[in-house]
């Protein structure tokens, strides 16, 4: 919305990788649209705090409902959204601090529901809108503003925890391919449970990792970055686990089960076998 | 003599029966036409470990617990020991002659309880042999507790019948220990059968009944004493469609579900007690900003920090009021009876959906596990409120008014973005000074449509008022008409909205030279609350993790009263 | 016309030298002898952006930044038009003439500072250039700045000389402007060189220092505006054998990760704003339960919520006092000015370890990115101190006192356990109404030992008195100063330590007829304390994210005094 | 120091599971103080919230320091305790809802350091002390208080978790077992680095699976558990990875790994190259 709002006076650094995230995050939204009519205001964007975060404001065109909510709470607040009602589309937008560090505790209870969320984690393996602090992405050895003698802890893989945590979709992407990126999009907002797209967006200002995840054959650097291969069976977690092993940074669909219930089902079984009774038949059992 | 009421203390160890004793008590008691109150405490280990619940049963209204047994019915030795002390001059020991013996007692009768019930067919009858003996010692007459024994076991079974003549066995069996000691202290006046419905419950479910006739279609929690019950009765009543219920992983988890599901329309409730309260102060200070409707119930205990989880106190006013950093004060409302309980939720829940944040429901331990009778409430008389939701286009500008404003759902018409940062009309992060003292009094000035709560007044034209809050409402009450009784010349005042308080109450107070807050916390924190407000308001406190005894009260309301009077008291 | 004061808006860019060439003459200033300020706000995007920082120097000592501007000096066209409104009516811009042109304005001096700059050779002189321009506009001597940039640049490398050459030739360039103009705005006094050290720094890093000299030997924290600065320092330039300082992964784990230093021995300190510190809320009930000394510093910023992150105010008073749920209610110290950071640090760790509990230092982003002079202080004369530890036996019970006694640290003698939940001597859990009565007596008297806190105090005979707390001190004072020389009779009563309250303050207080406030919050926070001490308190109030200027506080304080003597206000 | 004290009132129910742990545990206390000579008060116990929280309570004879906090955060104050004195031992007790619900965050950060404590973990599948609500280690299904129709979550598996968050040591345990379990937990503290003791121990009251665990001949119920066969090298982490995927309750050391420094040494490794300036000095860098 911040293309015709002068009150906001936030913008990304030049280059940033969350510009790409945004083209396809606005092109995603609109191929649903297209696709199944359903209004943009049937989208709810759940933003974390970070430069990435800042994305709810920053998207152009029809605008879907937001709720930019405090650090580290974007699962939690979805849940929230989706559960109350189950038509919303609920995208989730949030960094690698946000959701690997302070929110780190709420991927794996909506594993463990399958919660028909989507979430889009910008991992530039940096605190960005705090100025450069390490984040659990940043490599051991960083030196950044907060570690200025190299980070020392080791550094989280977000792809393997996804996957024994037990998300049900889970994508691996870069901002730079914006056409790739959107369609990974939509098709983890379709994947019937939880889903996550963990997208490599450099942090041009604190972390510059174009060079590195695309290679230079000038300077001789292999591209950390590489396609998953087609034959590989999405379906198959141990296949899944093996591409991680392979080291660096692979692109492409990891994994997706979709045999699993998401939560609204699993709350639809309870519904089923509860007792339903009115508030005047509850207050009469206490009748004296 | 004749007596308004009874009170009897059962005492032993858990799982003995103490509990199901006092409360069939009560039950008996409200059927046949009387008020009952209980009061109970809890081991703080699981299985066993002392325990003791206190029936006080009256032809009035039963305001507390009572300060002075009748009757002390013990399930064990240790019972004996740890509170034949609270018994009354003429008070009487019943005691299960099974487990000891008690000799050198006039007044203690000795009864073997499964003894005598299983010589009626029914070993499950011995609460009967227990109500039976009580029944007798106040003379009682048998035909209304044989309709309480009907009523109760009539539940359409092939043995009803059976079972209906054993417990009434059982209760004669009881009172005929008694007939052959030849004790009794006195004749309980008999009851006016109230000529409306009843209903018999704890603070707890009253909150529960309350808070799904008011619409609560979202409940987020996590158990932690004594709040727990709440979420387990949610957990097997509040599923239905639309409708969801859920045990989360933390109450930080909980308060965000909370701000997402009122964001997206529901009303949405957890419940919780003062450790899990504190971990929700971030997401509470979310829902004020980004002004998002729910309710959160935090039933005290005392405190701080993990504290004292089974013992009652009233130490989490400020912290509720003020939970967050910056410029926030949240609605709160606090009941002062399992009647004020139900009706509290259904103001809570109202007060949310009308002024479009969080409110506090401020209940207590001591509130939520006491039973006590009350009218039947007329769910078709109990006013519900819903939001105004924006019908507006897409223009729809949620946040620029400096008042209460139609809320957009999403999905629906007027798109925007619900913020925790300060933002413009439209929801947008905003760092302009005129954005931000607009947006200061949009917030405060929404508060304004919360005061309309009423309350309680009497001799309001004395210099001197007793105002107390929450639980502390009933012993106070009971304490203030004593003294009245007495002669003496206070004011009585209270409501149990705290905040926004009634605008008229609080000019009132000001008015007053002296105003007297019992409470149970150390700081006095509701009387600092008046203080501020310009109330010459000090406190009675108490923090040892029980209510006030209705003797204790009387003592240091006159007390404080003469050293005002002497001018010694310094406020 | 001679000039006490020079006040100089510094706009443009992030990026483009604003902060630099502000600082660079609070640098200038101070080391030619005169005092100095700064105040700096922030864009909120990362790069870019519209900025500005003030610097205000004067011959006294500098109490606010300044109402009104001698010099706007514009780094681009944006910052003319934002910011000329600005100007007093003598004032004089500077701007860079490579970014824009302004016509039509007769004290406008057009400056190319960077191709100045590059004409001696040195690209980084451009803000010698404009510290030279503004030199010459208040006709300050040459030979004092050249002795600034001699001692600024001998560092001790080959090309001091030249750099020091390059820099005066900036100088004397940005001075040719001026003089070729012929603009002046006064003569502003030469100061008076103090006979003592001096350093010149901002609020953040003076807590550093304070908190180093303490002794803190344990940091953990989680970045946030405007705390942020104080990680990165103690990260540099804490780690030493044993010590330890590390970033974490929220705020729940920095201030539980403090408890357990704090137990085990160490002097524990975090620092964050408004949102990590309501994630704070349960860990510190905890250590005021178990008796654990750490030290949390809230930066404060805009709030509710997340808020404003890069403006200031005073709105987490009520919250950081009483944090978390049951009766508790924390030591805070706020400092008034950079120098007082210091000392406050100094004093938390001091009072953490003196009464063994949490306290808070209150600081705000006003004085956190504050630049100010300061005598340097003599650390041999600053008292540190240090919790007295137990040497008794197993046998020792650490609780059992209802005063401050010795602490068990673990490895040496007398072992119990720190406990969240209401104990017994020992750390056992209790549920004992005895018990739970005297630990909270215990709790409130270890409070006591922290009554010796000073206060400052002027006219005191004076029936209104004028109280600001924090960062509001400095542009109260010279508002009272103000309000004194045209005879006005007001007290003026101040301290840091803002709980406990130094007793004889509050006395004083207590006699006064009206209490005058300012603060930067919306509901009159400290206000609301002092009314709940028994004060006459009435706050001036406003939440813009920018400081009082002197102006405005002259006229509210003004129209307050008015309107209570004319019986309006009502407190 | 209960057994003396009539004031603490807290008692775990007859054949409670963590009845065997603390006997383990005092066993393993004082088989590292004879062999070492290291006082009992060089040992510190920080507990959850929980009936196996209540341990710090329970313990007899000579008296470790204990630290009994709040619900979930055993880890981030044990690792307060230890970098403020490396020399102490320190053992965190926690139930399955402290470590694994409310407190899960804060696994993967110590993991990430090598924080050189030892969590012992009581997992009984419930939450004991607020009497009987469904945790992460509940089956799928299970009916509880706060699960009336059955829990719909699935079930949390603690081990796989501690492997993919990088935990050095992962061991697994029955709390009838009490020599074995000493023995681990001995081990356990002797790692350099962080050691997880996962520990069945059942709640007779809300969730007895005993029987389920231990096996029953006569009611042919194989045993859930079984231990892990000796040829098994701890050292490879795909080998623990599978034994997990034969299913049921492993029990032994599932995996250890003492290649990576621990958190004190990292820490060390900074202090090395840092500038070491006293407060003197770095004020005399502002002076003008
Ligand atoms: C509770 C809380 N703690 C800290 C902050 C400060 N903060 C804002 S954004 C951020 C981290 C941003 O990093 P990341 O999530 O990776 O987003 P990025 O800016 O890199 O896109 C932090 C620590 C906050 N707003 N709230
Ligand atoms: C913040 C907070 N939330 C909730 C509670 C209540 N509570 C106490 S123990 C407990 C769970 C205990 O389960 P577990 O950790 O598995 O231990 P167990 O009793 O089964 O050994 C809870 C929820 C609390 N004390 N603090
Ligand atoms: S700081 Fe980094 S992440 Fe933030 S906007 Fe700039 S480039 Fe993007
Ligand atoms: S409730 Fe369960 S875990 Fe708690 S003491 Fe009893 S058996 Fe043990
Ligand atoms: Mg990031
Ligand atoms: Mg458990």
């Amino acid at each position: 919305m911040s293309v015709n709002n002068p009150e906001y006076d936030f913008k990304w650094c030049p280059g940033c990788g969350d510009f790409g995230v945004r083209r396809a995050l606005e092109s995603a939204i609109q191929k649903r649209h297209a696709a199944t009519g359903i209004a943009v205001a049937n989208n709810v964007v759940v933003a974390g705090i970070g430069c990435s975060g800042n994305m709810v404001h920053l998207l152009e065109g029809d605008q879907p409902f937001g709720i930019h909510g405090v650090h580290g709470r974007t699962l939690p607040i979805a849940m929230g959204v989706k559960m109350a009602n189950p038509e919303l589309n609920v995208v989730v937008v949030a960094g690698d601090g946000d959701f690997l560090s302070i929110g780190f505790e709420h991927i794996g209870p909506q594993a463990g529901r399958n919660l028909n969320v989507c979430a889009v984690v910008m991992d530039n393996g940096v605190y960005g809108l705090t100025k450069g602090q390490s984040s659990p992405t940043s490599e051991t050895g960083m030196i950044t503003s907060s570690t200025p003698y190299g980070k020392i802890e080791e550094k989280t893989n977000p792809l393997s925890l996804y996957l024994t945590l037990g998300v049900s979709y889970v994508a691996s992407a870069m901002s730079s391919k914006v056409k790739s990126l959107a369609n990974t999009i939509v098709e983890a907002m379709e994947h019937p449970g939880f889903s996550i797209v963990h997208v490599q967006s450099p942090c041009t200002t604190y972390n510059d990792t174009y060079e590195l995840l695309k290679g230079s054959v000038k300077k001789g650097i292999e591209p950390l970055a590489w396609p998953i291969p087609e034959g590989h069976d999405s379906a198959d977690i141990k296949a899944a686990t093996e591409l991680l092993n392979r080291g660096g940074i692979p692109l492409g669909v990891l994994y997706k089960d979709t045999t699993r219930p998401d939560f609204q089902s699993r709350i639809d079984a309870v519904t089923k076998i509860s007792d339903s009774k009115s508030t005047e038949e509850l207050l009469a059992s206490f009748a004296i | 003599m004749d007596k308004n009421d009874l009170i009897v203390r059962f005492a032993g160890e858990g799982g003995q029966g103490v509990v199901t004793s006092a409360e069939g008590l009560a039950q008996a008691a409200t059927q046949t036409g009387y008020h009952a109150q209980t009061f109970a405490t809890f081991p703080s280990q699981i299985l066993g470990g002392p325990t003791w619940t206190q029936t006080r049963i009256s032809i009035n209204p039963v305001l507390s617990s009572g300060d002075e047994l009748d009757v002390l019915v013990c399930f064990n030795e240790q019972a004996y020991s740890n509170h034949s002390g609270s018994l009354a001059d003429q008070g009487v020991i019943v005691y299960n002659s099974a487990e000891f013996e008690l000799s050198g007692h006039d007044d203690a009768i000795g009864i073997d309880f499964d003894a005598l019930a299983k010589s009626t067919g029914n070993t499950r009858a011995a609460n009967m042999v227990v109500i039976g003996a009580l029944a007798e010692l106040v003379t009682m007459k048998q035909d209304i507790l044989d309709e309480f024994v009907t009523k109760k076991f009539t539940r359409g079974r092939p043995n009803d019948e059976e079972i209906i003549k054993s417990n009434i066995k059982a209760m004669n069996l009881g009172r005929n220990e008694v007939k052959d000691r030849g004790i009794s202290i006195g004749q309980l006046k008999p009851p006016q059968k109230p000529d409306y419905d009843q209903v018999l419950m704890n603070g707890n479910v009253a909150i529960c009944l309350g808070a799904m006739h008011a619409g609560v279609d979202f409940y987020a929690g996590y158990p932690i004493s004594p709040a727990t019950s709440i979420l387990v009765w949610m957990e097997k009543n509040l599923p239905a469609p639309n409708k969801f219920v859920h045990q989360v992983s933390s109450e930080i988890e909980a308060i965000t579900a909370l701000v997402g599901a009122g964001f997206a329309g529901k009303k949405a409730m957890t419940a919780t007690a003062g450790p899990g309260f504190s971990l929700m102060s971030e997401g509470l200070g979310l829902a004020w900003m980004a002004e998002i409707p729910l309710v959160v119930v935090d039933v005290q205990r005392g405190g701080p920090a993990t504290g004292l989880p089974t013992k009652t106190e009233q130490s989490d006013l400020i912290s509720t009021m003020f939970p967050a950093h910056g410029d926030i004060r949240l609605p709160v409302i606090a009941p002062g009876s399992v009647e004020e309980c139900f009706h509290a939720a259904v103001t809570a829940v109202n007060w949310a959906e009308r002024y479009q944040g969080p409110v506090i429901l401020l209940s207590e331990m001591a509130l939520s596990e006491r039973n006590q009778n009350m009218p039947k409430p007329d769910l078709s008389k109990v006013p519900v409120e819903n939001r105004i939701v924006n019908q507006n286009t897409n223009e729809y500008q949620r946040y620029d008014q400096l008042d209460v404003s139609p809320m957009p759902i999403p999905g629906g018409p007027g798109s925007y973005v619900a913020n925790g940062s300060e933002h413009d009309g439209i929801g947008d992060t905003t760092h302009l000074a005129e954005r931000h003292v607009q947006m200061t009094h949009r917030r405060w000035n929404k508060i304004k449509v919360l005061e309309d709560g009423d309350f309680e007044v009497d001799s309001i034209d004395s210099p001197i008022a007793l105002v107390p809050w929450g639980g502390t409402k009933g012993p106070t009450r009971e304490a203030y008409n004593k003294l009245i009784e007495s002669g003496a010349d206070i004011a009585w005042l209270y409501t149990m909205f705290l905040n926004p308080l009634p605008p008229q109450m609080i000019e009132n107070l000001r008015q007053k030279e002296l105003v007297l807050v019992p409470e149970l916390n150390y700081q006095g924190q509701f009387s600092m609350i008046l203080r501020s407000l310009g109330v010459n308001a000090i406190s009675i406190t108490q923090y040892t993790g029980l209510p006030f005894t209705v003797k204790d009260l009387i003592g240091r309301v006159n007390q404080q009263i003469e050293s005002y009077k002497q001018g010694h008291l310094k406020i």
